[in-house]
């Protein structure tokens, strides 16, 4: 059996899954949300699931970071324009 | 645990666990790096996954993330210009080397698959690999550097 | 009713909830085991309706009517964006300005946007034989659209994407999805029945009724994304408070 | 919009769809009548798509 395969995987998502928990700014979140989408991919193939893999990857690898960066930019919006000269 | 998955595992636990710890720590221009680093590294995985299992129908997956994971780059660096303007990643021997990586391993699922459409389907998921890799680090080390509004 | 009675009641509703569930956990099949009595009859039943791809069965054809429930979901979804996040009367909309790009990005962009319509299409086409399907592939479309928007500007995009008509075309994949479910009805066997010849299997005409679900559930995916974004986008880069410039 | 721009956009959308629909080919495992339908009207459909694509960036 491919034990070691899985626990390395498993391994992945558990360490990219805290390290969304700890990452405290939004937009580095998203970054880290990114790759937990991308490890978690792989751990469904791994679990031989290749149809969640697939729902994994075409959400977390495009759709969901650009939903939450365009978000944090609406937000962080008006304060950076005090910052830029406009 | 044949060849291909021990590769698989190598690959996951030493590249994509490299990137993990990259993107969780550092300087924002390292953490985008890790993360269009994070996609290439995945794709050649599931390239060797799919030869591992014996499943040509896992190709699709990695087609997909060939496909996809750039466009997650592109979207970062796209919408992080501002903050990515004061040092702009400069890391062009890292990617180099994983993109040399994703076309050994290419080669070597071509070569394991023999001549038939789906060598040519592992090509295009192969230049897809390569070529999003290249253009997303490409456009976070200044591509949008002229877009200001998003 | 104070708040100490209405917490009583939900205390004796949660522990008999707690109870039905622990007494189930017990009777579920040991985890791990080689006996899959629900994975055996999905299995079997998908291969009487020669569909290759056993989660389309369940998802479009054992379990359509949950699918039913999922499309709606999203459908309300998106219904909720676009009203959360229309243009109130306090402010006004930007026009986008145009972006300079890099060369090399803006190629790649162009060229891999139709190869992406092209693997979303096919993703959905084949959902009954490989792994994917109408959700998975009509993310993919939707996010190909987009590369525009990441390769050029939002002008751009805004140019070949007319929200209004993307809006009715996920109002008609979802109806086309009931439609198909009431044909079912009309042919005489149940709602969401598969109800269409199985075909050969392992072709892309397997399945009966299975590939034109996934097709109406494709089309009402992509559609809705790209309304989810539009507004998402023009939130982001075209409406502004009174206050900003 | 004269004779020599259609021309030029119907060619291009021409080469798009054949090189999508080669594309397609080589994505599917078993090649049958239905597969080659489905195929060259996707491969239609991505074709507009890039002739879209190139007309909104280049500004009309």
């Amino acid at each position: 059996m491919d034990d070691p395969l899985i626990v390395v995987a498993l391994l992945l998502v558990a360490g990219s899954a805290t390290a969304a928990v700890a990452v405290r700014d939004p937009a580095r979140q998203a970054l880290v949300l990114a790759v937990l989408g991308t490890v978690l991919a792989v751990l469904f193939t791994v679990l031989q699931a290749p149809d969640v893999a697939l729902s994994q990857l075409a959400v977390g690898s495009a759709l969901t970071p650009l939903l939450i960066m365009l978000s944090v930019r609406k937000v962080r919006r008006p304060k950076r324009r005090e910052e830029t000269e406009r | 645990m044949n060849g291909w998955t021990v590769a698989a595992t190598a690959a996951l636990a030493v590249g994509v666990g490299a990137t993990v710890w990259g993107v969780a720590t550092g300087p924002l221009r390292r953490r985008v790096v890790a993360q269009n680093l994070s996609t290439s590294l995945a794709c050649p995985a599931l390239l060797l996954l799919s030869e591992g299992y014996d499943r040509p129908s896992y190709v699709d997956l990695a087609l997909l993330l060939a496909l996809l994971g750039p466009v997650g780059t592109l979207v970062f660096a796209r919408l992080l210009v501002e903050d990515l303007a004061a040092d702009p990643p400069r890391t062009w021997g890292l990617t180099y080397a994983v993109a040399a990586f994703g076309a050994a391993v290419v080669i070597a699922v071509c070569v394991a698959a023999g001549p038939s459409r789906a060598l040519v389907k592992l090509l295009v998921v192969g230049a897809l690999l390569i070529g999003g890799n290249l253009t997303a680090s490409r456009a976070l080390s200044g591509g949008f550097a002229g877009s200001r509004r998003g | 009713m104070t708040r100490r009675v209405r917490l009583l009641v939900m205390a004796v509703g949660g522990t008999g909830l707690a109870a039905l569930l622990v007494a189930a956990c017990f009777d579920l099949p040991r985890f791990g085991g080689d006996q899959h009595p629900y994975g055996d009859r999905v299995v079997r039943a998908s291969l009487a309706r020669h569909t290759a791809n056993t989660i389309a069965s369940v998802n479009f054809d054992q379990r359509a009517f949950d699918t039913l429930g999922e499309m709606s979901i999203l459908f309300a979804s998106v219904l909720g964006t676009v009203v959360l996040l229309r243009q109130t009367r306090d402010e006004h909309r930007a026009a986008p300005e145009p972006e300079q790009v890099a060369l090399p990005v803006r190629r790649y962009a162009l060229l891999v946007l139709p190869v992406a319509v092209l693997t979303g299409l096919y993703v959905i086409a084949h959902g009954q034989l490989s792994p994917g399907g109408g959700f998975q592939g009509g993310v993919v479309v939707a996010t190909a659209l987009h590369l525009l928007y990441l390769g050029a500007d939002y002008r751009a995009l805004e140019r070949i994407r007319p929200v209004g008509s993307y809006e009715v075309a996920d109002a008609l994949a979802a109806s086309a999805y009931l439609v198909l479910g009431l044909a079912g009805l009309v042919a005489g066997t149940a709602f969401l029945a598969d109800f269409l010849p199985y075909g050969t299997f392992n072709t892309l005409s397997s399945g009966g009724t299975v590939p034109l679900l996934n097709a109406a559930i494709g089309m009402e995916v992509a559609c809705a994304v790209v309304v989810l974004l539009a507004n998402f986008l023009d939130q982001a880069v075209e409406i502004e408070k009174e206050g900003e410039t | 919009m004269n004779r020599r721009t259609t021309l030029l956009g119907a060619a291009e959308i021409l080469a798009w769809w054949a090189a999508l629909a080669l594309l397609w080919l080589v994505f599917i495992s078993a090649v049958d009548a239905l597969e080659l339908v489905v195929g060259t009207s996707a491969a239609l459909v991505g074709a507009f798509a890039a002739w879209g694509t190139r007309r909104a960036v280049s500004g009309w």
